[in-house]
């Protein structure tokens, strides 16, 4: 099954992941990074094909897509 | 989960500096693709960055190569030095609207011209993003920012730049396409210019230049998404997402420049 | 009478608003002031600081090597400049973040839970208010009032809404203040 | 300087601007940077408004001769900069002084050499008062040191500058930019256009001859009489412009000297040295060219010891000791990169040489 | 003879002062075809010449306007700077190659973009001829010059840059024209395009340049009659004769811009 | 300095072209400019010849950068113009000294302020030794007065460059650079790259760690501390490279001080003056920074008045009254805008600050 | 008829004007003017139609045409 | 011994490499010299001037107050310089552009008809050799044949077929200038 790991010191809240994710399965999760932003966290593996699109878009570089 | 593999390895040529653009900011996606075309070309041992006077001034921290920070508007002129003393090295500068476009047009020009086997990565976000928002040459019409208040009017700033139209007439220039880094085509679109620009370096091809359309949330008082938007709605149409040269391919095809 | 209050916080330009709304309030019950930041380098994000000079004498410095007075908003502030203070200074800390009292000898601290006291007014905007509010009565240098009633001429038109949370902050502020005052 | 008209907490940066509209600027031609992108902000929002023009050229090269086209034309003109562009203005700024054109520059020196930083620094101090790039010529340069003062200088600017016909420098630093006080404005005036005989632009052939406006001297006595032209107005501005401020003991054993922000430092510890019986006293120019050599030099008579206090490795301290010349030591204190001296740390270098001169029986 | 009329009156708008140009050197030519202009256009008194720095550096004591002279290169940032004060001024700068295509390529090309209603006489003789006879932007290839001994080679000093070419990207250009001071009928075909640039200006039309190719027998090392055969058949290839745009004309005809 | 060679009647510029040849220069970038026209032409048939690379820049600003490049590159490079070109390098010469990168410049210095004119002047003395752009950086500065010594000093401005890391710049004037004199030329060496850990360039990554060449120090310690080491390297200049002349009587009554071709002026007028039974002594520096103030120093002691020779309104003659420091009154012949002193002026100067010394009982 | 007047001290005997002129009527004279240049003069002042061309390629603007 | 020629003259080149030549000669024969030139500022005409120092001491100064000798090939060079020549110094005129000797009290002047000689030879570029030959003659500063040698070494090779109508002008103007000579 494909993973989805963002590193959430990183994330900057941007949203464009989640926004391009064709699947749908990121969302802004509860967590406060250091920095005060809310990272992004995969809400649905299973919807998730590991097609690298969140990564493709990040500005961050904290996205790693594993297949 | 043994047959799991990482499909985006962290690109080699980026250090693990953590940039300090703002949310969104697509400096960061085109660091990372100009980077993972440095690895991909295997050139990260003889790449010399030149980080530039902007936003992306860090950019010496950022890519994990030799680097070399240049005066604002300057960095072709410091490429060329470097390149002429080391013919090997694989020298890019990576340059905002305000340092290419603004103060740094005489070497931009004339580096292309010479066609100076430098790569430039040019980022055009139609704004000072560092210097807190002032209007930019590439400023559309119409755009407010901090030094054009109420939107720039022709009569008071005259008309944006376009860049590549503009280089597209000098002989001298080997690769040169705008992009933009909106959405994962575009984005991908991006990268595949980026590589030709510096094949066409490592072929020894001339002078090549990418332009690539960037949002800055900041600046244009839009959150990542809407900035996306106004570059798909608004940036495209004044500037063509187009390859303007590429003589590379016109080489294999037999095609190319003729005038010259 | 000299007054030199150093502020230091995360977050953009709430520091830097806080303290020219200080300086302003000053100069507006007739004190001689200035109000003095430096920056970070990033654009966003990064600490801010700024030092206010509050006298009825001359200004001089607008720099303090020792203020007498600190506003300290979060855990790096309170460690990077808490010993700075004066002897028998006053800081004030925003205690929902920092929510243990720093050691600096024989200083006055006031701990204010800016964060909740904001949550619990119900409004976000109002999160520096408390700390001045505590603040100014800490110090005696002016009252709640004379913050609010600057803070009231500052604020464009469209902003004056968010006018009776802010004074419900200053004054929760001021109260926590006055404990602090012997 | 001039009737005060409302009194507002602004920013050095804000003042300045408008300083440069109560000086009756109405032409402002500028390239944005750290740290006083204020000032172009704010022109390019009220300039219009006056039936001005706000410019923002495509460089500092670029700025500094639309500056000179500008004033050629007969405008009060103003640019604003600091650091590495005004270093990119020098060319320009000798053509002005050849053609002997006004105009008013601002420099809001940050921290260097090359990109630097962008906290405050003196540095600019040999730019602004041995510049204006090449040749013999000097910008005249004025030294604010609080936000009034920049506001008051840089109104006061364009006078001087059309007095002597030569560029004049507003000199501060991005504190004095950024920092804020309370400031009585100078109410913004039209003022009559001075007589500028000079200027090019539409005219009626009855009424004068044609002007050109030039830098041009083939004739090597035609050049030698134009420096010797401009050396006599330099040495008129030294009799009629000089200025500076005082401050602190009347019998001092040490003189203090330092301009802008760094003046305002000595100011307080001229205060706690006094309490530490060290009777201190402060020579801060609000000119460096002219320079107050005089009040310098006579000071230095009385006092055992001279401090220099500046925020750069030693460049203020010659014009000190060109004033001083050997009448007692002159010693620096001296930070730079964007550090400032300390209050405390001036006091001690205070205590140091009054103790060293106690020492050597003076 | 009473019946006997001048057929080209000395123009009002040149001074007596005798030019310090070589023999043959077609700056005087193209002095005296902007002066007709002036003149016809009925403008001198509201004229300001802008002198650059090249030969043409004393174009101030020839030009019997009002004239201001300008740093190398900065001619259309001076012009800007009394056109932005004084609208009514009908402003002109005069620039060699040199001048306008090397150092003050910024400085022109931005001028362009902003539309500054200024007028560009641009002396394009591929060579620095005040100060003896450097390659220049415009310097053919395999032209030799003081300072390519050998004669130009790409490698070295890379493309000549074609202005005309280049700023006909722009938006902000009303007016756009290459000539050549060689034959009569060149002649007075470069006056007819001089005329239509002052026009324009004077019609509020925008910025217009006009390209005059001009000989340098001096560091051509010809003489003045071999200087003209080489522009006739050298120059004129790599530089073409056209109006690259005529903004009144498109306005009148209904033409003209329609991407800006 | 060297080996010399063969002995050849040549120009200023082509002495210095070849010079820079011998230092080991093979990479120059420039943009034309009289009067140093030929050290480019020289270098655009020389260099290619010898494997390096002539460049013409598209401007001067251009030229200080491609410099820049190189010397990040790890080249020995250099560049040559004159008055308004090296006011247009003040911003990259700001960042070269940032970035602590070593070149060597040449200033063919010509009459100004603006265009001016090309006749010989010294009036870039400030330009050279307080400028270097903003910031507190300044260029270590030759000031030869001999075709020889121009020959000689390019030469080895290589190595004073590299071993302080800092651009040397090379003052001369227009009469220098077109004056031709015998001069034994220093064969072309190859020379052994030195040390160059800074460099940019391909490499292997096992030995080294990549190079980062910046002058931007957003944290104002590490500013601070950059403005440290240039200083103590320009203490370690002061004391290992300080150099100068000396010429005339050993007991003078009048110390002549004078540098460049004003010295060359100086030296028959300390003939014609000791004829007059005027004894006088010329120091004249072949540094001007470092500045040789401890020999004026301490003859100043001996003499009864100084006077000052330069072809500028009175730039050089600040540095002398930092020396001189009130041991003695200094006065100025100050010649300017393309006109030379005439040995004549000089003498009379002499005579009339002997004869006041005189009448003042000194 | 026309006439054509050059003012000698002006000619710098550039030749452009006598290899212009359709009639071939201007020659190098003998004399010699104060800068050194030996002007053009018209030898044949029947053929001249005063056409103005030479005073059209005049770099030196030193011819005057009469008709 | 010290000489301090000044020569002016219009033309170019003319003036400049004839002095060189001297200066060139003076050094080959041993002695210490410099040369120095003023252009004017026009490309081409104009007049121009050189200084020519020649000492068997140092050069000192390459300018020179008082020119112990000169050579003035025009008109307005007689004008323009003529007084300037040192007590009891020498003055060589072309006396073919030049016809009446200046008056310069004690002065030596000798007339060389250049132009005159050069079209003899049949070679106008001869034309300052003879000038050259009658200065070295006159001041015994050199011989004319030290001249034609130093000219050999500096004519390109492509030249030396000019150098016999050139020893025939140094001659020429030799013959003139041992005359002057007491
Ligand atoms: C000579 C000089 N002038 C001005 C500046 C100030 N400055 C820094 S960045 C910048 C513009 C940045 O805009 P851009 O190149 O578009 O980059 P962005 O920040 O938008 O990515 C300016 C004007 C400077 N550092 N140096
Ligand atoms: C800043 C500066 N750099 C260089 C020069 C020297 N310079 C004078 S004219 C010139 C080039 C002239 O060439 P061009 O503009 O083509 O004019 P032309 O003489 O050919 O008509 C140069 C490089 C200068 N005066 N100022
Ligand atoms: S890999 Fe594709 S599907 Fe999975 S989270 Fe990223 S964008 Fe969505
Ligand atoms: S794109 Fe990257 S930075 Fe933006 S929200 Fe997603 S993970 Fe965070
Ligand atoms: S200011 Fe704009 S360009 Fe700069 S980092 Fe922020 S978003 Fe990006
Ligand atoms: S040098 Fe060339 S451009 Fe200059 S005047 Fe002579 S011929 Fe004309
Ligand atoms: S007017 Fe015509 S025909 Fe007469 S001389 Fe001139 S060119 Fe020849
Ligand atoms: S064109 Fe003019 S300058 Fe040339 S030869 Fe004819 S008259 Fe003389
Ligand atoms: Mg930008
Ligand atoms: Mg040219």
């Amino acid at each position: 099954m494909p993973k989805v790991k963002i590193d959430a010191e990183r994330c900057k809240q941007c949203m464009l992941c989640v926004e391009f994710c064709p699947r749908d399965c990121l969302q802004v999760s509860n967590e406060t990074n250091l920095r005060g932003y809310h990272p992004v966290e995969l809400t649905d593996e299973e919807q998730c094909t590991g097609c690298g699109i969140c990564a493709l878009v990040c500005p961050s570089v904290c996205i790693e897509v594993y297949r | 989960m043994a047959e799991e593999t990482l499909i985006n390895p962290y690109p080699d040529a980026l250090t693990e500096v953590e940039m300090r653009y703002c949310p969104g900011c697509t400096h960061g996606t085109a660091h990372r693709l100009v980077a993972e075309v440095i690895d991909e070309l295997g050139v990260k041992d003889r790449t010399v960055a030149i980080a530039t006077v902007g936003c992306s001034v860090y950019a010496y921290e950022y890519f994990d190569t030799d680097a070399v920070q240049a005066a604002h508007g300057r960095g072709p002129a410091v490429a060329t030095g470097i390149k002429r003393v080391q013919p090997e090295a694989i020298v890019f500068t990576y340059q905002g609207d305000g340092d290419l476009a603004s103060i740094g047009m005489a070497e931009v020009v004339h580096a292309a011209a010479r066609g100076e086997a430098i790569t430039i990565v040019f980022i055009n976000n139609a704004v000072f993003g560092m210097t807190q928002g002032q209007m930019a040459p590439t400023t559309l019409l119409g755009q407010r920012t901090t030094t054009s208040p109420t939107g720039r009017t022709v009569e008071a700033a005259g008309y944006p730049i376009r860049i590549c139209e503009l280089l597209a007439t000098l002989p001298g220039v080997g690769y040169l396409a705008r992009e933009a880094l909106t959405t994962p085509p575009r984005i991908r679109s991006a990268k595949r210019s980026i590589r030709r620009a510096f094949e066409t370096q490592v072929a020894g091809g001339g002078f090549s230049l990418v332009e690539l359309l960037s949002i800055c949330p900041t600046w244009w008082g839009m959150d990542p998404l809407e900035a996306v938007e106004h570059v798909e709605e608004r940036m495209i149409d004044y500037y063509p997402l187009k390859v303007f040269r590429d003589r590379l391919a016109e080489e294999e095809t037999g095609g190319g420049e003729s005038d010259a | 009478m000299r007054e030199e209050l150093f502020m230091a916080g995360i977050g953009g330009q709430g520091v830097n608003l806080a303290g020219q709304l200080v300086a302003r309030a000053g100069m507006d019950i007739g004190l001689n002031v200035s109000w003095f930041p430096i920056y970070s380098p990033e654009v966003r994000g990064g600490s801010s600081t700024c030092t206010i000079v509050l006298t009825d004498g001359r200004v001089a410095s607008p720099t303090s090597d020792h203020p007498t007075s600190m506003i300290l908003m979060d855990r790096t502030a309170v460690r990077d400049f808490a010993d700075r203070l004066a002897e028998g200074g006053l800081v004030v800390i925003n205690s929902s973040l920092v929510p243990e009292p720093p050691d600096c000898g024989d200083c006055r601290v006031l701990m204010v839970p800016a964060n909740d006291i904001a949550a619990e007014i119900g409004n976000e905007r109002t999160l520096n208010m408390s700390l001045l509010g505590a603040w100014a009565a800490g110090t005696g240098v002016m009252t709640a009032e004379d913050v609010a009633r600057s803070l009231r001429e500052m604020l464009p038109e469209r902003h004056h809404h968010h006018m009776p949370d802010n004074e419900k902050a200053l004054a929760r502020g001021a109260d926590i203040g006055r404990s602090a005052r012997i | 300087m001039t009737q005060q008209g409302e009194r507002v907490f602004i920013s050095g940066n804000e003042a300045t601007a408008e300083g440069g509209i109560a000086g009756g600027c109405r032409h402002f031609f500028g390239y944005p940077i750290t740290p006083q992108n204020k000032i172009p902000e704010y022109m390019s929002a009220e300039l219009p408004k006056l039936g001005g023009v706000y410019l923002q050229a495509e460089s500092e090269v670029a700025a500094i001769n639309m500056v000179y086209g500008a004033a050629a034309a007969g405008a009060r003109v103003m640019t604003t900069s600091s650091s590495p562009g005004i270093a990119l203005m020098q060319e320009g700024l000798s053509y002005m002084l050849g053609s002997e054109l006004p105009c008013v520059l601002v420099n809001m020196v940050r921290g260097g050499p090359g990109l630097g930083n962008i906290g405050p620094a003196q540095s600019d101090y040999w730019l602004a008062t041995r510049g204006a790039g090449h040749g013999d010529g000097r910008c005249i340069t004025l030294t604010p040191y609080s936000v009034q003062e920049l506001h008051d200088f840089t109104a006061g600017a364009f006078d001087i500058a059309d007095r002597y016909r030569n560029p004049v420098m507003v000199l501060a630093d991005a504190i004095l930019a950024n920092m804020m006080e309370p400031c009585a404005l100078i109410p913004r005036r039209e003022l009559p256009p001075p007589e500028r005989n000079y200027a090019v632009g539409p005219h009626d052939p009855q009424e004068r001859e044609r002007n050109i406006v030039n830098s041009l001297w083939v004739e090597f006595d035609a050049m030698e009489a134009v420096n010797e032209r401009i050396a006599e107005r330099y040495r008129r501005a030294a009799e009629e412009i000089t200025d500076w401020g005082e401050f602190g003991a009347e019998e001092p054993e040490v003189l203090l000297c330092a301009y802008g922000i760094s003046a305002r430092i000595c100011e307080s510890a001229v205060m706690q040295a006094e309490e530490l019986g060290i009777p201190t006293r402060l020579i801060r120019p609000k000119t460096v060219f002219p320079f107050p050599a005089e009040p310098i030099r006579s000071w230095s008579e009385r006092a055992t010891a001279v401090v220099v206090v500046e925020m750069s490795m030693g460049q203020f301290i010659e014009d000190v000791r060109l004033a001083v010349e050997g009448r007692c030591p002159v010693d620096l204190l001296a930070r730079t990169g964007g550090n400032m001296p300390s209050v405390g740390d001036v006091v001690e270098k205070i205590r140091e040489v009054a103790l060293t001169a106690g020492a050597a029986g003076v």
